[in-house]
C-alpha cells in the first residue's frame, strides 16, 4: 500500500489555463490494480505542443498514469477520477475508448511492427476505418514516414516485412503508424529503451520535430533523455507525482528532495 | 606496466562469408574494469564472446588470430573449454538466473565441478552473494526460487553464480541494459567494488555507464577498433573523429 | 579430456541412439506400410469403386470420400474453433471458471472416439434425422476435432508477442479487429500446424464415423456435381464411407480374396494422402503467410 | 548529442563572445577615459559593469544547466567548462575596467604626471589588444594564436608595467603632493596588469579548448 | 461551444465499438456452442453410465471392485457379473507401461531435436512424427498383431496377447504426441539458459540434464500425461494385440482388456437401454472421470511448475 | 467500393445463384428419388449391400443406404423406427432389452458357423463334449485330446455378437464359454487363429479360408448341405426385421432380396444358405421342424 504524505512533500507546477492551451489534464485520478491502489495523486495539466517526461524508479506508476490516458488500462485496471482531454472528460462509460485512443496514439517500448509490409503497418487503421483510397493512402505513408523521420530508410522498401526493420526504424515506423490516424497527443512508454543510442538520439531528434504538431507526452528510465529531450518532467515515486516542473528546474533546482535524490542518482 | 591477462591479437571473425571483426588487438589488465562501446553491430558482443569461446556453439563460424588468456592460446585445441570458461566467467544482457533456488543457482558451477560438500558450498554461496552485493537481500530466501526476485537483484544473482566459481576474468554482455537507473547503479557500485578481485571486460550501450565504472575503454565500429585508450581520455579528449562523434552523440 | 565431458559425450552418443532407434521405428511403420501397400496401389485402385466380395475392388470412393469429408469438418470446425480459441486466449478472464472450460475441452480431446462416434449417432443422425450421411460424418468429427483444433489454435495466438496487440489497440482499433487482423495472421504457422494435426487425426479416424458417416460407399456419378443429388459426389446427406472405415471394416467383416492387399493399400494410400495433405497445407500456409505478412 | 544541444551551445558561446566583447570594450573606454580624464566616459563605463556582470550570471548558469540536462563529454565538455571557466576571467577583468574607470573619477583635479600617464595610454593600447587577441583566440579556438598572445604580451605588458611604477614611486618620492596621483598610476597599471593575466587565463582556456590540456602559459 | 462538439464525437459509437461488441459475441458464441458440445456429451454419458447404478440397480461395489464381466448374468455367488475392475486394472497397466516406456525415448528424440541437432530434427522427425498421428489405429493394431504379437509370444511365451503387446503398440501410438509437445516445451525453455550454464562451465549433457530439462520439467510432465490421456482412450488398436478377456491380468503375456476394448467391442451388440448397454456407459464414465483426473493433474502440475518466461 | 469488397460480394452472389441453380435442377430428378436405409449385423452386411447394389443398378433413383452397427443397433434402431429395415444375426426374442411386439422379421438367409483351429493343432473332428469341455475351460491342452503339445488359445466373438449366440446355444449346448479373448469381428478372429499356434474360435462358414482349420463335429463336416439337413446345429438365420409389415420401397426390396435369382447366385458367393434350400426349419426358442422356413 502507498504512504500518504503530506501536501509539502510534492510540487505540482500549475499552469494559468488564461495563457497556456493546457490539450490533457488528470484530477483526482486513481488507478487500482484489483483492490490495491496503484497510482494516484497526479493533477497534472499537458500544455499543447510540448514534450512532457515522466520519469521515477520502476514501479512508481508513471507507465501505468501513461497508460490511464488514452484508457488503455480499461481492461488491466479500475481507474477513477477525471481525465479531461480539451476539456471534456475521456474517463467516463459513455465516450467511445476507440475514438479516445485515436485521438491520443500510443507508441511502446518494444518496436511492435505488424506482422505486415511496412506499407500495410501505417495504413491498417485506416483501412480499417473505411479509408481505401489508395492515393490518400499513398499520401499518408509518405507524410507520416516523413514526420517520423524514416522515409528516406524505408521509401524504397515499403512493401517489405515492417518486422525485418532494425529496432530504431521499427520504432519510427511505429510512430508513424501512431501518427496516420491523426491522433493529436502521443503518449510513448520508453519508446527507446530498446534501443541502441543511436537509433535513440535519432529518435528524440523525431520527437522533437513531431512537438510542432502534437503534444507528446514519454515515460523514460533514462534521465539523461527526460532531461534533453522534454519541456515539462514529472517525477512519480511510489504511486505519485511527486514534482512537476519545467525540466530545466527539475534537473538543476528540483523543489523536492526526493527528486534530487532521484535525479541526480543517489536514491534507492 | 602489468602484462595483460588477457589479450587478442590480430582477431578475425565470420559468420559463412560475413566477417564480423577485423584483426582486432586488445590487451586487458588486471583488475581493470574495460569498457566495449559502440553502435549496434559494430561487433563489440561478437568480440566480447569470442574471448571465452561461446562463439564456438554457433554454426558457420570461423575465428582467425589468437586470444591468449595468462600467455596461453585458448583456441588452442589442448585447453579444456569448461576449464576455460570456469577461469573467464560471462555475465549476460538479460538477468538469466536458472528457474531453481538463488543456493541452487549459485552452486550449479560447482556441483557441475563436482563439489558436494555442503560446508564449502553455503561457504561460497555467502561469499559470492556479499561479493555481488546481493546477500542482505536474499539471505533470508536462499530457498526461494530466483526468478521471484527482482531484474536488479536477479543480475547480482547472476553475478554471484558467476563468482561462485572463481574466474578471474567476468565478461558481461550490457549487464544493465535490461534494469531501471536504480538497479543499474548497483550493480556498477558492485561492479566497482568487484573489481579489486576480478578483471572485468563489459560490453555497454549506455556511455555514461563505460564513462563512470571502467578505467579503459574501446571503441568498436564496423568490426574494428577505433580507439582504445584510458577511459577519461576517450571521455575528454579522444584522438580520433569518430570516436569523439559517438561518445559526444553526433553519431550517425 | 575430463570424466565430465567424457560423461558427456557418453550422454549425447545415447541420446543420438534413442533418436536413431526412434527414427528406425518409425521408418520401419511407415516402410512396412508402403512395402507391403504400395505393390497393390495403381490407377485402376485409386479411382476404381470397392467391391463387396469379390476381388479387384478399388477406393476410389473412399478416397474421395476422406478428403471431401475432411475438408467439409475442417470448414464447420474451423470457425468455431478459432472462436473459441480467441475468446479463450484473448477475453476470458483467467479464473476458475476459464479453466473449468479448458478443462472440459481437454476432456473431450481423451474421450474414445467410439463414445464420441455414438454420441454423434444419437444426436445427428438419429435426432436430427441426418441419416447416416457426409454431414453427419462431418459434424461429428467437429466434435471430435474441436478440443485438440481449439487448444492449438489457442497455444499459437497466446505465442505471438502482446506487444502485438497493445500496438492495435494503441491505434484506436477494437480488441477483435487487432485480433483478427494482426494476431491471427501472426498465429498463421501455428495454427496451420494445429490444423494438419488434426487433419491427420481427422483421415485415421475410423471410430466415430462407423456410426455416423456409415460404412458403406455407394458408387456416386462423378458426372453430377450437384450437391442435392444424391448420388452426387457433392451431396452432403449420403452416406460416405472413408479410407480409415474401410480399412476397418474389410479388416473386420470383409470377405473379398483379395482382402489383404485392399486392405494394406489402402493403408498406403492413406500414409500418402496426409503426407501429400501435410506439404501442401505447408505450403499453402506458407505462401498465405509471406502475402499476408510481407515476409520472404 | 544533437541539435538542441548544439543550438545551445552557439548561443552559449554568442553570448560569451558578446560578454568578451563588452568588456573589451570597457577596457579600452575605462583606459581612454583616463587619458582623456573623461569623468562622463569613466562613468559610463561603471553603470556598463552591472551589464557585464548579469551577463556573466547568465552565461554561467546556462553552462550548469547544459551539463545538468546533457552531461556532456569530450568537445562538448571543453566548450562548456571552457566558457564556464573564461567567463570568471572576463568578468574579473571587466572588474578591473570598471577599478580603472573609478580611479579616473578619484584622480581629477590630482596633480598628474604626463610622462606616465603616456605610458599608461601605451599599456592600455597593448593590454586590449592582447586581451582582443585572446578573445579572439578563444573564438577561434585557435591553440597556437592563443600562446601566441600569451608569450607575444607577457614581456611586453611587464615592462610597461615597471616603466609606469617606477616614475611613480620617485615621483612620490620627490613630491609628497603627488602621492595620491602616483598611487592612482599604481593602480591602474595593477589593474591592467591583471587584465593581462586575466587574458593570458583565457589563452590557457582557448589551449583546454582546442586540446583539452591545462597548461600553465607564462 | 468547441468542447462539446469534441464530446459528442467522443460519445459517439464508432464502427469500432460495433465491431467489438460484434466479434465478442461472435467468439463467445463459438466458445459457448463448444461447451455446449461438452456439457452435452457429458451429461449424456453421466446419465446412461450413472443409469447402470440408479435404474439398474447395481451397487458400485459390485461395479468397481467385481472381477467378473458378463453384464446381464450374476456370478457364481450372486451377485450381477459388472465387475469392471479387470478393465480399469487393464487401462491403467497398459496406460503406466506404455507411458513408463515412451517417456525416455520420447524425451531421448526431443531433446535430440532440439538440443543436439536441430535441423536434421526439425527435416526427418517433425514431419515424421505428424505422419504417425495420422495413421489409423486399425492400422496399428494390424501391424501389432503381425508384428509384435508374434514378436511378444516368441520372446516372453504365452499367446503374445497381452499387456506386454497392448504397451508396445501404445508406445508408438503415443510416441508423436509426447515428443511434439515435449518439443515444445524444450523450445519454450529459454536460449539464454544454456549459454549460461555453457558459461559457467558445465558441458553439453550437463546443460541439458541440469538446466533445460529441469526448467522443461513442466511442460515434459504435461506432454506425459497427454499421452497417457491418449493410451488410456485409444481403443481399436489395443483392442486387437491385448487379447479382450475380461480377466484380471495376471502376468503382462495374459489376455487382458481395457475400458475401451470392451467398450468399442460391446457397443453395436448391445440394445441401447439394456443393462448390458448402461454397464458399458458406466465404462465410458469411468473413462470420462479418468480423463478429467489426468487433465487435473495436468493443471496441477502446470500450475505448480510453472517458471515466468 | 473497394475492389476486394467486390470481389467479396460478387462471390457470395455466384454461390447463392449457384446453389439456387442447382436446387433447381435437382427437383427435377428428386420425385422419383427414393431412399431405405438398413442397419445392423455385420455379418448381413455384405450381403444386404450387394443385393442393394444391384438393385439399385436395375432401378434408377433408387437408393439403399446400408449399415453395420451390430445386431444390437439394427434392433434398436428398428424398434425406435430410425431406420427402415434392422438387420440382425438373432431373433428379436433373444436379444436383450428389445420389445419384439411389432417387429416382423424376413428370414433371408441361413449362416452355419464353425469351429475353427490354428493349423499347427491338426485336429479335424472333436465330440461335441470335447468341444464343450474346450469353450468351458476344462481342457487347455491340446495333448489331452490326442493332438500335440500347445496350450488351447480361446477365441471368443464379443458378448452379444449373434455368432457367439449362435454358437453357445447349439455349440456347446447352452453352455457359456469361459472368459477368455474377445473380438469384436469375423475377420479379426480368423487373422488371430491363423497366427495363434493352439487357438480355436469360431465364425461363419463365408470366413473360413485356407489359413484355419475347420473343425467337424460328431463326424458331421461343417458343410452347407449338412447345414440343410439340419445335421449340422450350429447355424442361424439372418433376420431384417421391419416395423409393421413392410410398404412401399422396403417391400419391394425385401421381394427382391427373397428371389431366385438373388438367393442362388449371391448367396453362394457370400457363403449364405439360401433360406429355400432349408429342409428344416427353427424357432426363436430353438424348436426344430421340417420344412423350410418360407
Amino acid at each position: 500500500m502507498l504512504n500518504t504524505k503530506n501536501k509539502s512533500d510534492r510540487f505540482i507546477y500549475h499552469f494559468n489555463p488564461e495563457e497556456t492551451e493546457i490539450t490533457m489534464q488528470t484530477k483526482n485520478l486513481e488507478v487500482y490494480y484489483g483492490k490495491s491502489l496503484a497510482m494516484h495523486n497526479a493533477d497534472i495539466q499537458f500544455q499543447k505542443n510540448t514534450i512532457t517526461a515522466l520519469i521515477g524508479p520502476s514501479g512508481s506508476g508513471k507507465s501505468t498514469y501513461l497508460r490511464s490516458l488514452n484508457r488503455m488500462n480499461d481492461d488491466i485496471a479500475t481507474v477513477k477520477g477525471q481525465i479531461l482531454y480539451q476539456g471534456v472528460d475521456i474517463n467516463q462509460p459513455k465516450i467511445d475508448v476507440y475514438e479516445v485512443r485515436r485521438r491520443i496514439g500510443m507508441v511502446f517500448q518494444r518496436p511492435n511492427p505488424f506482422a505486415k509490409s511496412i506499407y500495410g503497418n501505417i495504413t491498417f487503421a485506416l483501412e480499417r476505418r473505411g479509408v481505401h483510397d489508395k492515393r490518400v493512402l499513398d499520401e499518408v505513408v509518405e507524410k507520416t514516414l516523413k514526420q517520423a523521420a524514416v522515409w528516406d530508410q524505408v521509401k524504397d522498401n515499403l512493401h517489405k516485412s515492417a518486422q525485418s526493420l532494425s529496432g530504431g526504424q521499427a520504432q519510427r515506423v511505429c510512430i508513424a503508424r501512431a501518427l496516420a490516424v491523426e491522433p493529436d497527443v502521443l503518449l510513448l512508454d520508453e519508446p527507446a529503451s530498446a534501443l541502441d543510442p543511436v537509433s535513440t538520439q535519432q529518435l528524440e531528434q523525431t520527437l522533437r520535430e513531431l512537438k510542432k504538431d502534437y503534444t507528446i507526452i514519454i515515460v523514460t528510465h533514462n534521465m539523461q533523455q527526460a532531461a534533453r529531450l522534454s519541456d515539462y518532467t514529472v517525477f512519480f515515486n511510489l504511486g505519485e507525482a511527486i514534482e512537476y516542473n519545467k525540466t530545466r528546474k527539475i534537473f538543476t533546482r528540483p523543489k523536492i528532495e526526493l527528486t534530487d535524490d532521484y535525479v541526480s542518482g543517489n536514491f534507492g | 606496466m602489468t602484462e595483460p591477462i588477457l589479450s587478442a591479437t590480430d582477431l578475425d571473425l565470420f559468420y559463412g562469408d560475413f566477417q564480423a571483426l577485423h584483426g582486432i588487438s586488445l590487451d586487458f589488465d588486471e583488475h581493470k574494469i574495460s569498457a566495449l562501446i559502440g553502435p549496434s553491430g559494430c561487433g563489440k558482443s561478437t568480440f566480447l564472446r569470442c574471448l571465452n569461446r561461446m562463439n564456438d556453439m554457433i554454426d558457420g563460424v570461423k575465428i582467425d588470430g589468437k586470444v591468449t588468456f595468462h600467455d596461453q592460446d585458448i583456441y588452442s585445441s589442448q585447453v579444456n573449454l569448461v576449464e576455460l570458461r570456469k577461469s573467464i566467467g560471462m555475465v549476460f544482457q538479460q538477468p538469466n538466473p536458472f528457474p531453481f533456488s538463488v543456493y541452487d543457482n549459485i552452486t550449479y558451477g560447482l556441483r557441475i565441478a563436482g563439489i558436494r560438500d555442503k560446508q564449502k558450498l553455503d561457504a561460497i554461496v555467502e561469499r559470492s552473494l556479499k561479493q555481488a552485493a546481493v546477500w542482505d537481500e536474499v539471505k533470508d530466501n536462499l530457498y526461494d526460487n530466483a526468478l521471484s526476485f527482482s531484474g536488479g537483484q536477479q543480475q547480482r544473482i547472476c553475478i554471484a553464480r558467476v563468482l561462485a566459481v572463481s574466474p578471474s576474468v567476468i565478461l558481461m554482455d550490457e549487464p544493465t541494459s535490461a534494469l531501471d537507473p536504480i538497479s543499474s547503479a548497483k550493480i556498477e557500485n558492485t561492479l566497482l567494488e568487484l573489481k579489486k578481485d576480478y578483471t572485468i571486460i563489459i560490453v555497454t550501450h549506455n556511455l555514461q555507464q563505460a564513462s563512470r565504472i571502467s578505467d579503459k575503454t574501446a571503441f568498436f565500429m564496423e568490426g574494428r577498433v577505433v580507439e582504445y585508450d584510458d577511459t577519461t581520455k576517450m571521455f575528454v579528449n579522444p584522438d580520433d573523429k569518430q570516436t569523439e562523434d559517438y561518445v559526444s552523440g553526433r553519431f550517425g | 579430456m575430463n570424466q565430465t565431458q567424457k560423461q558427456s559425450q557418453i550422454a549425447i552418443l545415447i541420446l543420438r541412439l534413442i533418436a536413431a532407434f526412434v527414427v528406425l521405428i518409425l521408418a520401419f511403420l511407415i516402410g512396412y506400410i508402403f512395402i507391403t501397400g504400395l505393390p497393390n496401389v495403381s490407377w485402376k485402385f485409386l479411382t476404381s469403386p470397392a467391391k463387396a466380395f469379390t476381388a479387384g475392388g478399388g477406393i476410389g470412393v473412399q478416397l474421395f470420400n476422406s478428403i471431401y469429408l475432411l475438408i467439409l469438418a475442417m470448414i464447420i470446425s474451423l470457425p468455431i474453433a478459432l472462436g473459441a480459441s480467441i475468446y479463450l486466449s484473448e477475453y476470458a478472464k483467467d479464473n476458475w471458471f476459464t479453466s473449468m472450460i479448458r478443462t472440459a475441452i481437454e476432456i473431450l480431446s481423451s474421450l474414445p472416439s467410439v463414445v464420441v462416434g455414438l454420441f454423434g449417432f444419437l444426436l445427428f443422425v438419429v435426432q436430427f434425422n441426418y441419416g447416416f450421411s457426409i454431414i453427419s460424418g462431418a459434424l461429428t468429427l467437429t466434435i471430435f476435432n474441436l478440443p485438440l483444433l481449439t487448444r492449438n489454435i489457442e497455444e499459437s495466438l497466446a505465442s505471438v508477442s502482446d506487444d502485438q496487440r497493445q500496438g492495435g489497440l494503441g491505434l484506436g482499433l477494437s480488441k477483435y479487429e487487432t485480433i483478427v487482423h494482426i494476431v491471427v495472421p501472426a498465429a498463421l504457422p501455428g495454427i496451420i500446424s494445429g490444423v494438419i494435426l488434426c487433419s491427420g487425426r481427422v483421415f485415421g479416424e475410423a471410430a466415430a464415423l462407423i456410426y455416423t458417416a456409415g460404412q458403406s460407399a455407394p458408387a456416386l456419378n462423378f458426372g453430377d456435381w450437384n450437391p442435392f443429388n444424391i448420388d452426387s459426389p457433392l451431396s452432403p446427406l449420403r452416406p460416405a464411407e472413408t479410407l480409415a472405415v474401410h480399412i476397418w471394416k474389410i479388416n473386420s467383416e470383409g470377405i473379398m480374396p483379395d482382402l489383404t492387399k485392399v486392405s494394406s493399400g489402402s493403408a498406403a494410400v492413406l500414409v500418402l494422402a496426409i503426407l501429400i495433405f501435410n506439404l501442401s497445407a505447408r505450403y499453402v500456409g506458407r505462401k498465405i503467410f509471406e502475402k499476408m505478412t510481407s515476409m520472404n | 548529442m544533437g541539435k538542441v544541444f548544439d543550438e545551445e551551445i552557439i548561443t552559449l558561446k554568442a553570448d560569451f563572445m558578446k560578454l568578451g566583447a563588452l568588456v573589451s570594450q570597457a577596457v579600452a573606454n575605462a583606459g581612454q577615459s583616463f587619458i582623456d580624464h573623461d569623468t562622463k566616459a569613466a562613468e559610463t563605463v561603471v553603470t556598463n559593469d552591472h551589464e557585464i556582470n548579469h551577463l556573466q550570471i547568465h552565461i554561467e548558469k546556462r553552462s550548469f544547466e547544459m551539463i545538468a540536462l546533457y552531461q556532456p563529454v569530450t568537445g562538448d565538455l571543453r566548450e562548456v567548462v571552457g566558457i564556464l571557466k573564461a567567463v570568471t576571467d572576463l568578468e574579473r577583468a571587466g572588474d578591473h575596467a570598471r577599478n580603472i574607470a573609478r580611479s579616473t573619477l578619484d584622480i581629477k583635479g590630482e596633480e598628474r604626471i604626463p610622462e606616465v600617464e603616456s605610458i599608461i595610454a601605451t599599456m592600455t593600447k597593448e593590454v586590449s589588444q592582447q586581451y582582443n587577441e585572446s578573445i579572439d583566440s578563444y573564438g577561434e579556438a585557435d591553440e597556437k594564436k592563443a600562446k601566441q598572445t600569451a608569450q607575444l604580451f607577457d614581456k611586453k605588458i611587464d615592462q610597461l608595467y615597471n616603466d609606469i611604477a617606477a616614475p611613480s614611486y620617485q615621483a612620490m618620492a620627490k613630491h609628497p603632493d603627488i602621492v595620491n596621483s602616483a598611487i592612482i598610476y599604481l593602480n591602474v597599471a595593477k589593474d591592467l596588469g591583471r587584465i593581462s593575466d586575466y587574458s593570458t587565463n583565457i589563452c590557457e582556456w582557448t589551449v583546454y579548448l582546442a586540446t583539452g590540456k591545462i597548461i600553465e602559459l607564462n | 461551444m468547441q468542447n462539446q462538439k469534441l464530446a459528442k464525437q467522443l460519445m459517439k459509437k464508432s464502427k469500432t465499438a460495433r465491431y467489438e461488441r460484434f466479434g465478442h459475441l461472435l467468439s463467445l458464441s463459438a466458445l459457448l456452442l463448444i461447451m455446449a458440445i461438452v456439457l452435452g456429451i457429458i451429461i449424456f454419458i453421466a446419465t446412461k453410465g450413472l443409469s447402470t447404478f440408479f435404474r439398474d440397480n447395481i451397487s458400485f461395489k459390485d461395479f468397481f471392485t467385481g472381477v467378473i464381466w458378463n453384464p446381464g448374468t450374476k456370478t457364481p455367488s450372486g451377485q450381477q457379473a459388472v465387475g469392471a475392475l479387470p478393465m480399469i486394472v487393464g487401462s491403467f497397466l497398459v496406460t503406466i507401461l506404455a507411458a513408463i516406456v515412451s517417456t525416455p525415448f520420447a524425451i531421448g528424440t526431443a531433446v535430440y531435436m532440439t538440443e543436439i541437432s536441430p535441423k536434421r530434427g526439425a527435416k526427418i522427425l517433425q514431419p515424421v512424427t505428424e505422419l504417425l498421428v495420422g495413421i489409423p489405429s486399425v492400422v496399428y493394431g494390424f501391424i501389432g498383431l503381425s508384428v509384435v504379437v508374434p514378436f511378444v509370444r516368441n520372446t516372453f511365451g504365452g499367446s503374445g496377447f497381452g499387456i506386454l503387446s497392448g504397451t508396445f503398440v501404445l508406445f508408438v501410438m503415443i510416441l508423436p504426441t509426447i515428443v511434439s509437445m515435449t518439443v515444445d516445451s524444450l523450445k519454450a525453455v529459454p536460449k539464454y539458459y544454456r549459454q549460461a550454464s555453457l558459461a559457467l562451465g558445465a558441458t553439453k549433457w550437463q546443460t541439458i540434464w541440469k538446466v533445460v530439462l529441469r526448467a522443461a520439467t513442466p511442460g515434459i510432465l504435461t506432454a506425459i500425461v497427454f499421452g497417457m490421456a491418449r493410451a488410456f482412450g485409444e481403443a481399436l488398436a489395443v483392442q486387437m494385440v491385448i487379447g479382450n478377456a475380461a480377466l484380471m491380468p495376471h502376468n503382462l503375456v495374459s489376455p487382458a482388456s481395457t475400458l475401451t476394448s470392451v467398450l468399442t467391442a460391446g457397443m453395436g451388440n448391445t440394445v441401447m437401454g439394456s443393462l448390458q448397454n448402461d454397464a458399458l456407459w458406466s465404462l465410458a464414465l469411468v473413462l470420462l472421470i479418468m480423463s478429467l483426473l489426468f487433465n487435473l493433474m495436468v493443471h496441477f502440475i502446470g500450475r505448480r511448475g510453472a517458471f515466468k518466461k | 467500393m473497394r475492389r476486394r469488397t467486390l470481389v467479396k460480394w460478387i462471390i457470395v452472389i455466384v454461390v447463392v445463384i449457384a446453389g439456387f441453380g442447382a436446387y433447381e435442377a435437382r427437383s427435377k430428378t428428386a420425385t422419383n428419388q427414393q431412399s431405405i436405409t438398413a442397419v445392423g449385423s455385420t455379418a448381413l452386411q455384405p450381403l444386404v449391400e450387394a443385393a442393394s447394389e444391384e438393385y439399385s443398378a436395375e432401378h434408377a433413383g433408387i437408393f439403399i443406404n446400408v449399415q453395420g452397427g451390430g445386431s444390437g443397433t439394427g434392433l434398436s434402431q428398428i424398434e425406435s423406427g430410425a431406420v427402415q429395415m434392422g438387420n440382425s444375426d438373432l431373433f428379436a426374442q433373444e436379444k436383450e432389452g428389445i420389445n419384439p411386439k411389432g417387429l416382423v422379421d424376413h428370414k433371408i438367409a441361413v449362416v452355419g458357423v464353425t469351429p475353427i483351429v490354428n493349423d499347427d493343432v491338426h485336429i479335424k473332428n472333436l465330440s461335441t463334449r470335447q468341444l464343450i469341455a474346450i469353450f468351458t475351460g476344462k481342457i487347455t491342452n491340446w495333448h489331452q485330446l490326442g493332438g500335440p503339445h500347445i496350450p488351447i488359445t480361446l477365441i471368443n466373438r464379443s458378448q452379444g455378437s449373434g455368432t457367439r449366440v449362435t454358437f453357445e446355444k447349439y455349440g456347446l449346448k447352452g453352455h457359456e464359454s469361459a472368459v477368455a479373448q474377445e473380438q469384436d469381428s469375423s475377420g479379426t478372429v480368423r487373422q488371430i487363429v491363423s497366427s495363434t499356434p493352439g487357438a480355436i474360435s469360431y465364425v461363419s462358414f463365408g470366413y473360413v479360408n485356407k489359413s484355419v482349420q475347420p473343425v467337424s463335429i460328431d463326424g458331421v463336416r461343417p458343410t452347407e448341405t449338412n447345414v440343410m439337413h439340419n445335421r449340422w446345429k450350429i447355424w442361424s438365420y439372418e433376420h431384417i426385421y421391419t416395423r409393421g409389415a413392410p410398404t412401399g420401397l422396403t417391400k419391394k426390396f425385401l421381394q427382391y432380396l427373397k428371389n431366385n435369382h438373388i438367393q442362388t447366385t449371391l448367396f453362394n458367393k457370400l457363403g449364405y444358405i439360401s433360406v429355400k434350400d432349408m429342409q428344416y426349419q427353427r424357432t426363436w426358442q430353438g424348436k426344430v421342424s421340417k420344412g423350410s422356413g418360407e
